[in-house]
């Protein structure tokens, strides 16, 4: 779909340095919207519509209120897309394509973890919402930088979803001092010791991550070795946004072994862990 | 007021109007289903098939530039066979021309597709890209020397009775002689420009941002290029155009049909507005409405007179 | 820390830094002194001069497209013999390296201004123009067949002591072919690249915009494809080369050096910002600053490694 | 010079179709402004810069506030560029080269007549309050195509300055019914009848016109029948607007009737009447 996103809010989040924004946009998007999808946006206000830059930038859908009409994106400000971006005005009408892409899936019964690398959290809290509404049980680890970083990206709201939490941050000023793999792992043997056989009673978790691609391979092979499902969310830069030109692929591995190319766009940016191959060059 | 009459001859096929869209923006036609019926369209062009499949260049395959894309995506595609098993069949349902676009690395190769791809397969026209800069070896070579377009052009027309277009690559000398040797080769239309060759380098990697070094330019950057080439070939040599390069707006497409191209086509511009072919044939409508045109062909070429 | 060394040899003379002005773009050095001061930058490149005086195009001469300017100004100039008089003179007293811009439409055109300006003149090097194509007889020519290429610059060569520059359109299908002709003519540095030719249609009117029909296209447009055709000489020919095309910021200044360039030049850019070369000047310096370079050479090609 | 002009009032002037806006910037280049000079913009705000459009669009310096660092720019929508522009806000900063071009030049004494075309009014005013200042007698001369657009153009501040004022409109609606070169004419022929000798206490005028070419062209040939020094305003599409890239030549003839070209840019925009040749192809 396109669509006139209308800004109806426009915030920076934390301190100037850490360059993050929330977004509001009312428009049509709201109501088709799942978590994990994504909106491409036209980083200037149609007004002012230029060729430079040309690409729209694919933001994930971080809230979705269907009521209101308003998607909320959360965004770093990285090179001079974003930068444009972040000049936007309550007022503005940014043109949007979206939502796109297939989302999460969500398990039908049991627990629901959330595996966030830094700004990878921000995909996540549409599908906490979700989640808590069909009435899963949901449990978050998220590790980033440092405290002041995790308030800035939306530590506040999380606290008032009332799930269990495990921080980590590099530098130990919240939560445990090193990476999520870690509260992650020592979950996942509480749930599943190491030898010890399926039973009937056993806590059914899923896993859902979205961070740095290596975090998100360690956590991959986290859940392989402790037959936990998991999705993670793939980036790559995009032209149509819509399996058109190619120029998302992601290298997954099929039934047979074989590497083949999905589209980060459409067949993602949702993919089961296993099928990534990490490390490709091809 | 009587309509404005949009329909659009090209080479033996009568197109609803003159906006078709390009090769490898495009898809194999469903993916912009959400965004713009085909039904509107005068006609799409299929991604190009080679008659092996590829799994193309590692990423990062897109780069952006100053109101251009650099891409390279080496021509992934799932080789012929598996297109005439699983996509072909569909097409024919398509409601508006299909242009299948065939790239190769031999002369050979090129003809066994033209021969798989005849009238009645659910194809309108084929689309022989002898211009892909992406591939390392052979496709630069046929679309730059004259030569070997001619025989490339002549291998398709002896294995194929669809009309057959040529696609050209803008990164020769002389484009007018490029035209004039496929259309020896038995060109019926002539599609041009295809891609320029460019490359961007990453301040911090200090390396080419695209894994394959060097990458196609496309959109609205080239523009000037692309209506150049048009309107020189235009002035040489008597085949139907199909213009592109840089169109997301009706007064681009426009200033493509003045500078000589029969129908235009939209590649990049889609990235930037998936609805660019609708406002386009709306644009062009309204164009020669307001100005007292009965047929949209009475624009072509009209930039040389006087 | 020590200061990062600026200082750039460029066929035998030592630049300030490597930042020079573009021909056509920046007078004949005094118009920007307001903006930026002469005794900041590298170099200026005169606007190109030729044997006779030329009135040049009728307006427009000029035609914004998007990233892009196409400019057909047709060489307007005073002409050697008032250029000797009125400009050169003056020149002596620029502090910076300044390099005269030479075209012709023969080889006799050529050497005869070769022969006129000398060491001692207050010139510092010769460009050689062999590219531009707003003219109709000869600019085109000699810019496009390597032998015609080669013969201008050992014409140019015999007449003069100062060192030579070939300035190469992009216009061609083998860039490689030409730097190689012009190294054969004796050309001690490139050039590249010239602008490209392009032209653009009026909708109102349904004529080209420019008197000319046809312009160069210049500006950040083009960048992908100057940043191309640097790297691909780079690797092939070993001349030092002055990258041009679409730098308007230290970092395009920085991506040409990364692809193979000694020195970048800055046209267009500067009617974007009239300080870039300033900019480009202090991005550079600290961008070496930070990434602990203690020379702004350590940078050239060195996109190539591995 | 090159500074940032903050946009401190932006509005329309009349209605929407008639495209017309007034912009105030606030700025080092209202010090030294002369009337007839003009600044080139950079049309959209400096923290979105974009390449697209690539070029600073040339307007003229309408009125010039040195005490509170302000010029205007009054300018008509025309294609992207001013399109652009439009949509800057108060608190934009947008870049500007300028005070570019010579001005007009003021008569040391007698009395300043203004002949405008259409928009060719904007440039004038600044020209009025300066001759004013100065104690020279001016007078108006301004045609247009109807009443509605006169008021958008600024009539009312017109009005302000309490000069003699002949006003013509296509439509006559306003004023005589005609072009603008009828009511000069009767005033020219008052000052200077046909054939009268010149006399010592005849009224020493000076004309600077701005406006459409051929409205220059005809108040030219009016202005050297009688007699009269006039000054004209010239546009031509700028590259550099500093001298340095020769897009932006008109053609004049010199002393010897040789045709020459200037820069309209640095030479320019204003030219006496006579020396510009109308309708040159070279
Ligand atoms: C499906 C998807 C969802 C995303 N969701 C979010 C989100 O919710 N919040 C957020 O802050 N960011 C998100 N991103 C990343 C965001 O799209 C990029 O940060 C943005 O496009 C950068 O644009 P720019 O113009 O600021 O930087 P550019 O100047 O274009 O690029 C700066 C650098 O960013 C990288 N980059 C450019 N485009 C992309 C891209 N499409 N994907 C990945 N890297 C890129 C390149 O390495 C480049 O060097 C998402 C990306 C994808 C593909
Ligand atoms: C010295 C000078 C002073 C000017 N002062 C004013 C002023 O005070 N108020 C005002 O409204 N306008 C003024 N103009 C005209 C103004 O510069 C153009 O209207 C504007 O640049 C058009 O830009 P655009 O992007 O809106 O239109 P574009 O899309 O760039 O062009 C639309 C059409 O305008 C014409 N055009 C483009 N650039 C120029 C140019 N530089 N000069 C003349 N015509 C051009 C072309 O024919 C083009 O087809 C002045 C021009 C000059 C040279
Ligand atoms: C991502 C991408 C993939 C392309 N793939 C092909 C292709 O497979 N075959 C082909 O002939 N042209 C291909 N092209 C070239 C386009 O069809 C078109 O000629 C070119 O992009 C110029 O038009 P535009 O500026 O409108 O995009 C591709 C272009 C892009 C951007
Ligand atoms: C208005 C204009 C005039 C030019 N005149 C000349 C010239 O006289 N001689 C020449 O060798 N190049 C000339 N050029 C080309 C530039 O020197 C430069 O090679 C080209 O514009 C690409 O660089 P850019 O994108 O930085 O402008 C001219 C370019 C422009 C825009
Ligand atoms: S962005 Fe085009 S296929 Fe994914
Ligand atoms: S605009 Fe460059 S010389 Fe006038």
């Amino acid at each position: 779909m396109l669509s006139q996103g209308l800004v109806v809010s426009h915030e920076q989040l934390g301190n100037t340095d850490q360059k993050l924004r929330r977004l509001v946009l009312q428009g049509p998007a709201a109501q088709t919207a799942q978590a994990g999808q994504f909106v491409t946006v036209q980083v200037q206000d149609s007004a002012r519509a230029s060729f430079d830059p040309l690409l729209r930038r694919p933001i994930s859908i971080a809230e979705i209120s269907p009521e209101r009409d308003e998607i909320t994106l959360l965004y770093r400000i990285k090179g001079r897309g974003t930068e444009i971006l972040a000049q936007a005005r309550c007022g503005d009408s940014l043109s949007i394509m979206g939502p796109l892409g297939n989302g999460f899936s969500l398990p039908e019964e049991g627990e629901l973890w959330l595996v966030a690398g830094g700004i990878g959290i921000f995909p996540l809290f549409a599908l906490a919402q979700r989640a808590l509404s069909q009435g899963l049980k949901v449990r978050l680890f998220w590790g980033g930088e440092c405290k002041s970083f995790m308030e800035s990206a939306g530590l506040a709201s999380w606290k008032e979803l009332e799930i269990k939490t495990s921080l980590s941050t590099l530098d130990g000023s919240l939560g445990e001092k090193g990476l999520v793999t870690e509260p992650l792992h020592s979950a996942l043997t509480q749930i599943k010791p190491a030898d010890s056989k399926p039973e009937a009673n056993e806590v059914r978790v899923s896993v859902a991550a979205c961070g740095p691609k290596g975090m998100m391979q360690s956590v991959t092979e986290l859940c392989q070795r402790f037959d936990v499902p998991i999705e993670v969310s793939l980036e790559e830069r995009m032209g149509c946004a819509v399996g058109a030109c190619l120029g998302c692929v992601c290298t997954l591995k099929d039934k047979a072994g074989r590497l083949i190319h999905k589209k980060v766009c459409l067949d993602g940016p949702i993919f089961r862990g296993e099928e990534v191959v990490w490390n490709e060059t091809c | 007021m009587k309509p404005v009459d949009l329909t659009t001859q090209l080479g033996g096929i009568t197109l609803r109007n003159p906006i078709i869209t390009s090769s490898g923006t495009y898809g194999f036609g469903e993916e912009y289903l959400a965004y713009c019926p085909l039904e509107a369209l005068g006609g799409i062009t299929l991604k190009g098939i080679t008659p092996l499949p590829r799994l193309g260049n590692p990423v990062p395959r897109l780069a952006e530039t100053p109101a251009g894309l650099l891409n390279a995506v080496g021509l992934e595609n799932p080789g012929l066979e598996e297109f005439l098993k699983s996509y072909l069949p569909k097409l024919s349902k398509i409601p508006t021309a299909v242009i299948a676009n065939i790239s190769g690395f031999s002369l050979d190769d090129y003809a066994c597709m033209a021969r798989a791809l005849k009238k009645g397969s659910g194809i309108t026209a084929l689309e022989v890209n002898i211009s892909c800069p992406n591939v390392k070896h052979g496709g630069m070579h046929f679309g730059t020397d004259p030569k070997s377009a001619q025989e490339v052009m002549a291998a398709v027309k002896a294995e194929t009775d669809l009309p057959i277009i040529a696609k050209l690559s803008p990164n020769v000398t002389d484009i007018v002689e490029m035209a004039r040797a496929v259309q020896r080769g038995g060109a019926d239309v002539l599609s041009l420009i295809n891609t320029l060759l460019g490359m961007s380098i990453d301040l911090n990697s200090q390396r080419p941002v695209l894994a394959n070094t060097f990458g196609g330019l496309s959109g609205p950057a080239i523009r000037p290029v692309a209506v150049r080439m048009v309107w020189q070939v235009a002035e040489a040599v008597d085949l139907p155009i199909i213009g592109m390069g840089g169109i997301t707006s009706w007064q681009d497409a426009v200033e493509f049909l003045l500078a000589g191209a029969t129908a235009v086509s939209i590649g990049t511009g889609n990235f930037y507005n998936p609805q660019a072919p609708l406002d386009v044939v709306e644009g062009i409508r309204n164009y020669c409405e307001q100005r007292g045109y009965s047929s949209v062909q009475e624009l072509v070429g009209l930039a040389h007179r006087g």
